[in-house]
Order: C-alpha cells, then sequence, then structure tokens
C-alpha cells in the first residue's frame, strides 16, 4: 500500500525529503557510472586495438 | 575437477562464458534495486522514531555489506591468484578494488546524510560509520599501491599480500572500534536493527540485498572482462574480437 | 660460522652499529615527537585540564608519527646499496633475518620513544597514574607498529615515492593498537583497571609478532622488484 | 667432465606485463665452465642473472640444481650461490672488514679470512677505513673479495668488471680461473670480452636461434 496521500507528501518525504533523495540520487548515480564506465572503457579498449591492427596491416601491404 | 579449475583459470573462457552470464544478471539487479527501491521508498511502512529519513537504509544496509564483502572477494582473489598464480584471480582482484572502495563511500555517504535528520549532524563518530571510513581508508591503500607497480604482475602480488594483511585486521579493527564506541558513547540511537525490523520494512531491505549482490556480481564481471581485453590485448582472440566488432 | 642465531644476532649488530654511526638520524624522530607535543598546548590550550585530558592520545598519536617517520628506511638504504639482496640470497630463513631487522629498527626508534614519553606526559600534565600504562602501552605499541610497518616497508620497498604511499598503507591497520593503547592510559587515569585492555594489546602484538615477519619476508620478495 | 650439470634451465619465460624479455631459453652450466651473457643494453642480462639466482621469479620454465627443481630444494641452491650485482652491496658508514663480516654471517664465506681477501683483491690496509672514503673501484673489489672467501660454487656476477682498473680486472681473471679450476661455475654478464678458452658465451639478442 502507498505510504503517501499524494505525490507531494512522497517527494517531501515529512521533510526528510532531501536526504532520502539525495542519498538515493547520488548512490544511483555511482552505481549507473560503475556499471557504464567498464563498458566504455572496454570500448575505447577495442577500438585502438582495431585502429593500431589496420595501421600494421596497411604498413605490411605497403612493403 | 583440476581440468575445470584450469579452464576457470583461462581468461579467454571466461571472457566467453560470462558473455554469457551478464545479461542475465544485468536485468536481475535492475529490476531488484528498481523494485527494491521504490517499495522501500513508497510502500513501507514509515518508522515511528526516525520518519521517513529511514528509507536510506535501503541503500545504506546493503552497500555496507558489499563493502565489507567485497574486501574478502578481493582478499580472496588475491590470495588464489598468489597460490597457484592463477592470472584470471589477479584480474579479478583488480577489479573489486575500485568497486568496494565505491560502495564503501556510498556506505558512508548516506550514512552521514542519514544522520543529519537522526542526529542533528552529518558526521558522528558512531562505531559503525568509523568502521566503515577505516575500511575506505584500506581500500584506498590497495588501489595506490597497485597503481606505484610498474608491472601488473608484481601489483597484483604486492596487492594481494596487503589485502590478506588487512583481510586479518578488519575482524580486529571492528571489533575494537566497537568497543571503541561504547567506551565514549554509552548506547544512543542504533543505527540499524535488522532482525527487530517490521516485516513490512525487511522485505524491501532483502530484495535490495539481493539486488546489490547482483549488481555487485555484474560490476565485477565488467570489471575483470575489461581488465582481461587490456592484458590480453597481443593475443589472437582479442585481437579477432576488436575486428570483429 | 653460519649458524642461525650469528646470522640473527649478526643482522641486529650490524644495524645497530649502522644507525650508532648516524646519531643525528637517530634523533630525528624523538626531535618530531618532542615538536609535535610541543604544539599541542601552542595550537589547543596551555590550561593543565585540558592537556591532561587529551595527553594520552596526543603521546600516542604522535609516537604513531614518530615511529612511522623512520619507517621507511627499515628496508630501504640496504636495498638501495644491495646488501638486501644479499640479505635475501641467504640459505638462513628470511622471516627470521627480517625479524631481526625489525628488531634492530624497534631498538633504535620505537624504544627511545618509549623512553622519551614520560617527559612528554609530564609536559602534557598526564596524571601520574597514567605513566605505567603509558610506558607499557607504548613498548607493546611501538613494537606492532614496527612489525606491521615492516609489511608496508617491504611492499614499498622498490617505489620512489614509497613514503607516503607507507602511511597510506599501514596507519588504518594500526588503529586497534591505538584505540587499546589510549584508553588502557584513560582507564588508569579514571582510576578503572586496564589489565584487561592491556592483556588485549599485548595479544595483538604476540600476534603480530607471529605474523607480521612471514608477511614482511613474502612481501620483501614481491617488493624488490617493484 | 660429461657428468650432470651443476644449473639446468629450460624454457626460461619471463614477461613483463606480456612482453617476453625472454622466452623458452634454456640451456645448462657445467662444472669449470665460465658463461658469459652477451647483448645490447636492455636485452635482460641482468634480469637473467637475477631470474638463475632466485632473486626474480620467472613465469614459466624450471631451473634445475644437480637435477633437482630448485623450487624444492631451495635453501640448498641459496647455500651454494654467489651473487654479485651492479651495487656492491656494501654499507658505506661500515668497513670493508665489517661489511665482509656481515656477509660470512649470512653466506658460507668461510675459505679464509676477510683480511686475507682484502689482501688478495688488492685492498691491504683499507681494511678498516669506512667505505665512504673509498672510490668506485676499490668499492668493487671490496665486493669482489667476498668471492675470494665464499664457498660456493656457482657464482653469478652482473658486469663484475665495472669501475676496475687493469690490475683489477687481472685479478678477478685469476680468482675465476682458479675457482673453475677447481670444479667451479660462473655466469657473468659483461660488454667486454674476456680472453680466455674457457668462456662460452650466450648472446641473449639472438639466443633463440642458437638452440643451446
Amino acid at each position: 500500500m502507498f505510504q503517501f496521500e499524494n505525490f507531494d507528501a512522497f517527494i517531501s518525504m515529512g521533510g526528510h525529503g532531501p536526504y532520502v533523495w539525495g542519498a538515493y540520487g547520488l548512490s544511483l548515480t555511482i552505481m549507473t557510472w560503475l556499471a557504464l564506465a567498464p563498458l566504455r572503457r572496454q570500448r575505447v579498449l577495442l577500438a585502438t586495438l582495431r585502429q593500431r591492427i589496420h595501421a600494421q596491416d596497411q604498413k605490411g601491404g605497403g612493403q | 575437477m583440476w581440468q575445470w579449475f584450469h579452464k576457470l583459470g583461462s581468461p579467454r573462457w571466461f571472457y566467453q562464458i560470462s558473455g554469457r552470464v551478464l545479461p542475465w544478471l544485468a536485468l536481475a539487479s535492475v529490476v531488484l534495486i528498481v523494485s527494491g527501491a521504490v517499495w522501500g521508498l513508497g510502500f513501507a511502512p514509515e518508522d515511528a522514531r526516525q520518519g521517513n529519513s529511514f528509507r536510506i537504509i535501503y541503500i545504506h544496509v546493503p552497500a555496507s555489506f558489499l563493502a565489507l564483502a567485497g574486501y574478502y572477494v578481493m582478499a580472496v582473489a588475491g590470495a588464489v591468484g598468489m597460490i597457484w598464480k592463477m592470472k584470471l584471480a589477479d584480474m579479478v582482484m583488480v577489479a573489486a578494488a575500485p568497486l568496494g572502495a565505491a560502495l564503501t563511500f556510498i556506505a558512508l555517504f548516506t550514512g552521514a546524510v542519514w544522520g543529519k535528520p537522526t542526529w542533528g549532524t552529518y558526521w558522528i563518530w558512531d562505531a559503525r560509520i568509523t568502521s566503515m571510513l577505516v575500511l575506505l581508508f584500506l581500500y584506498i591503500g590497495i588501489i595506490a599501491l597497485s597503481r606505484s607497480f610498474s608491472t601488473r604482475e608484481t601489483s597484483a602480488r604486492a596487492c594481494a599480500i596487503l589485502a590478506l594483511v588487512g583481510t586479518v585486521n578488519i575482524p580486529i579493527i571492528y571489533k575494537s572500534v566497537d568497543w571503541w564506541y561504547t567506551l565514549h558513547q554509552p548506547a544512543t540511537i542504533k543505527l540499524t536493527g535488522a532482525p527487530s525490523m517490521h516485516p513490512d520494512m525487511f522485505k524491501p531491505l532483502l530484495v535490495m540485498i539481493l539486488g546489490f549482490y547482483c549488481f555487485y556480481a555484474l560490476v565485477l564481471l565488467l570489471n575483470t572482462r575489461t581488465e582481461i581485453l587490456q592484458r590480453e590485448s597481443r593475443t589472437t582472440w582479442v585481437k579477432q574480437l576488436a575486428q570483429s566488432k | 660460522m653460519m649458524t642461525l642465531s650469528g646470522a640473527f644476532f649478526g643482522v641486529i649488530r650490524r644495524d645497530l652499529s649502522i644507525a650508532l654511526r648516524h646519531r643525528g638520524d637517530l634523533l630525528n624522530p624523538l626531535f618530531f615527537f618532542l615538536i609535535v607535543v610541543t604544539l599541542v598546548p601552542l595550537g589547543i590550550s596551555p590550561e593543565p585540564a585540558r592537556l591532561a585530558a587529551m595527553a594520552p592520545g596526543m603521546i600516542w598519536i604522535s609516537a604513531l608519527l614518530a615511529t612511522l617517520l623512520a619507517l621507511d628506511n627499515l628496508f630501504r638504504a640496504d636495498f638501495t646499496d644491495g646488501s638486501l639482496v644479499q640479505l635475501m640470497l641467504s640459505p638462513q630463513p628470511l622471516w627470521l633475518l627480517v625479524l631481526a631487522k625489525i628488531i634492530a629498527h624497534w631498538l633504535v626508534t620505537g624504544l627511545p620513544v618509549v623512553l622519551f614519553s614520560p617527559l612528554l606526559g609530564l609536559m602534557l600534565s598526564l596524571p601520574e597514574a597514567g605513566f605505567l600504562p603509558l610506558l607499557l602501552g607504548l613498548i607493546l605499541g611501538t613494537a606492532v607498529f614496527s612489525l606491521l610497518g615492516a609489511v608496508g616497508a617491504a611492499l614499498t620497498v622498490a617505489l620512489h615515492k614509497g613514503s607516503v604511499l607507507l602511511s597510506l598503507l599501514v596507519m588504518p591497520l594500526y588503529v586497534p593498537v591505538l584505540i587499546f593503547g589510549t584508553s588502557a592510559v584513560q582507564r588508569a587515569v579514571d582510576g578503572v583497571s586496564y589489565g584487561g585492555v592491556m592483556a588485549m594489546l599485548a595479544a595483538a602484538s604476540a600476534f603480530t609478532l607471529l605474523v607480521a615477519p612471514f608477511a614482511a619476508a613474502g612481501a620483501l620478495k614481491v617488493g624488490i622488484n617493484g | 667432465m660429461s657428468s650432470q650439470p651443476l644449473l639446468e634451465f629450460q624454457a626460461l619465460t619471463f614477461e613483463r606485463d606480456d612482453w617476453p624479455l625472454f622466452s623458452d631459453l634454456s640451456g645448462t652450466i657445467k662444472a669449470g665452465e665460465i658463461l658469459q651473457i652477451t647483448g645490447p643494453n636492455g636485452c635482460g642480462k641482468t634480469t637473467l642473472l637475477q631470474v638463475l639466482a632466485t632473486i626474480q621469479p620467472v613465469n614459466r620454465g624450471t631451473l634445475r640444481w644437480l637435477g633437482n627443481n630448485i623450487a624444492q630444494c631451495l635453501q640448498q641452491y641459496l647455500a651454494i650461490i654467489a651473487f654479485i650485482g651492479h651495487k656492491p652491496g656494501l654499507k658505506l658508514s661500515l668497513t670493508p672488514r665489517e661489511n665482509l663480516q656481515w656477509l660470512a654471517k649470512l653466506q658460507p664465506l668461510t675459505r679464509c679470512t676477510s683480511a686475507e681477501a682484502l689482501a688478495r683483491i688488492g685492498l691491504a690496509g683499507f681494511e678498516d677505513v669506512p667505505c665512504y672514503t673509498l672510490s668506485a673501484g676499490q668499492l668493487r673489489r671490496a665486493a669482489l673479495a667476498a668471492l675470494c672467501m665464499t664457498q660456493a660454487t656457482l657464482w653469478f656476477l652482473d658486469e663484475p668488471l665495472t669501475a676496475l682498473d687493469v690490475e683489477g680486472i687481472a685479478n678477478l681473471e685469476a680468482l675465476l680461473l682458479e675457482h673453475v679450476a677447481k670444479g667451479g661455475a660462473v655466469v657473468l654478464s659483461s660488454h667486454q670480452p674476456l680472453v680466455n678458452p674457457l668462456v662460452r658465451t650466450l648472446a641473449l639478442d639472438t639466443m633463440a636461434e642458437a638452440g643451446l
């Protein structure tokens, strides 16, 4: 059962809103970043690797 | 059995298997954390004494759990890497350190924010929070050490030794800080009394803890996979992987 | 000629005679200890009652910092001139030689700090009842500082900026000793029995004595290849 | 002397972050032999010596001493090796005599006294002066004096000729020859060629093809 009478009460949390939402907000932001950072690093890694292989191939072909 | 162990130690095999588990872990952690958070924020009953600020517990407790468990994961991985010279275990250890530190930070931050409406101050030298702070220092030490060595192998060995020494010390640190706290501040408000909680408050907490475990496993796998790609970047299978994308 | 005890005491004697030839270096941690404690009344208040309340903690913290200051050199000097490798190539068990080095190090850094502490207790108007537990506690505590610190010093032996890193690594591990040490003094000042706390401190140092030399020996084998 | 080799290394691989410094290096060192490791800077001469002296661990490969895996008999192996690296391993505030006496407590330096050793290596009269007053060449000699005293059969010397003058080099060569004549063995790295029939060279940059 929803504990709050309306959406405004849910946001204000009886005066504790900033604390609760702040804690949840920052935590979830950090956690999202934790999950996305390795994915981005993997993409960058593979891209540089691809570039390096490409460069090597061209050099090999030129000779 | 031994063959299985050997196989598990192969980064390539691990990369392929973990790739299959990842989507499910991601799904599970998103579903569990979102439903747990909605449940805890909107549907769990209000705490009689602390009011709505108590809803922070649904982040604080799971994060503290995993922050501590994460240190043990790191130490065990380090020990396995050291004893059986398993490269994969080294990579898991390296992957676990920043993740554990981030969760420790979340636990500290939510604890501090929770403290403001409860005690009227952001920082209080509560036993739990103080131990958490020391744990953060231990994590920072490991991360700093791991970045100071020129080769990854030496770095992994060194971190494993430090993590093991830390592991032996953690129970002593926790006990001593607990004892220190009772010495200086006799029984004020206890932050968490999980067993004595109302079942309606407790259920979302369980969901959140489960969700955090899945999330931990997910990020640990992701970090380990990144580490694998980085270290194995000269092998043919990684090169093929890079070109196939 | 090459015996276990000969090697053990040989290492201690050599480290002590080197320390005696650099007497200036020997005094540095002591002066550091003294200066930090002098800063307390200057920074907070010269009022005896307030000083007395803070004396146990301040003395312990400055002792911790003073031993930390000297810790970096435990293995580093030997590593730099190559004698550490010779020590490690000895057929004698490495943990024993490491223990010998730690003992020598404690004798030249920890022990002077312990002996100096009553003077600082006087300067910070520590009540009389606190002196004995302060001395006893510091003997055990500085031993733990040296033993645990040796693991960190071994890990960072080949790193260029090892000193700050070393503090970062070992300070969190010193927390229990600091808690037990200061509360032993505090209890004695408050007129409560401090035997139990001292026993815990003794147990912690005995345990560290058993484990730390092995960990430090293992750490050295890793650390020299930094 | 076709008996078992003193030291045998098989398929040694040493990598720094998966970049092999050397890989699949195999070879033997027999009693009565001087093995000189040559190669350009940075090819891993020092590392190989350190690996053979068990200072650095290898990634793959085995070391055998008289047929026994060294991992199983490390203490015994340490008792028969002597290692002198780039750094002389002397405490500058102590005298050469004190340094050698300290070393004699740790390693089997029992063939002669430190005074005899220092005299032999050409440092008579410098036994009791602090090492910081000695020149680089004299320090190197003081470090090599340990070789006169040691019972070790297998010597590892990293660039032992550095800073030595003509007389010092002659002294060292005589010492090495005496050692191998008695059935010992020496592995050393050096840029300067040693003129001696007993010296076998191992060129590290081309060792893969050499197939020792």
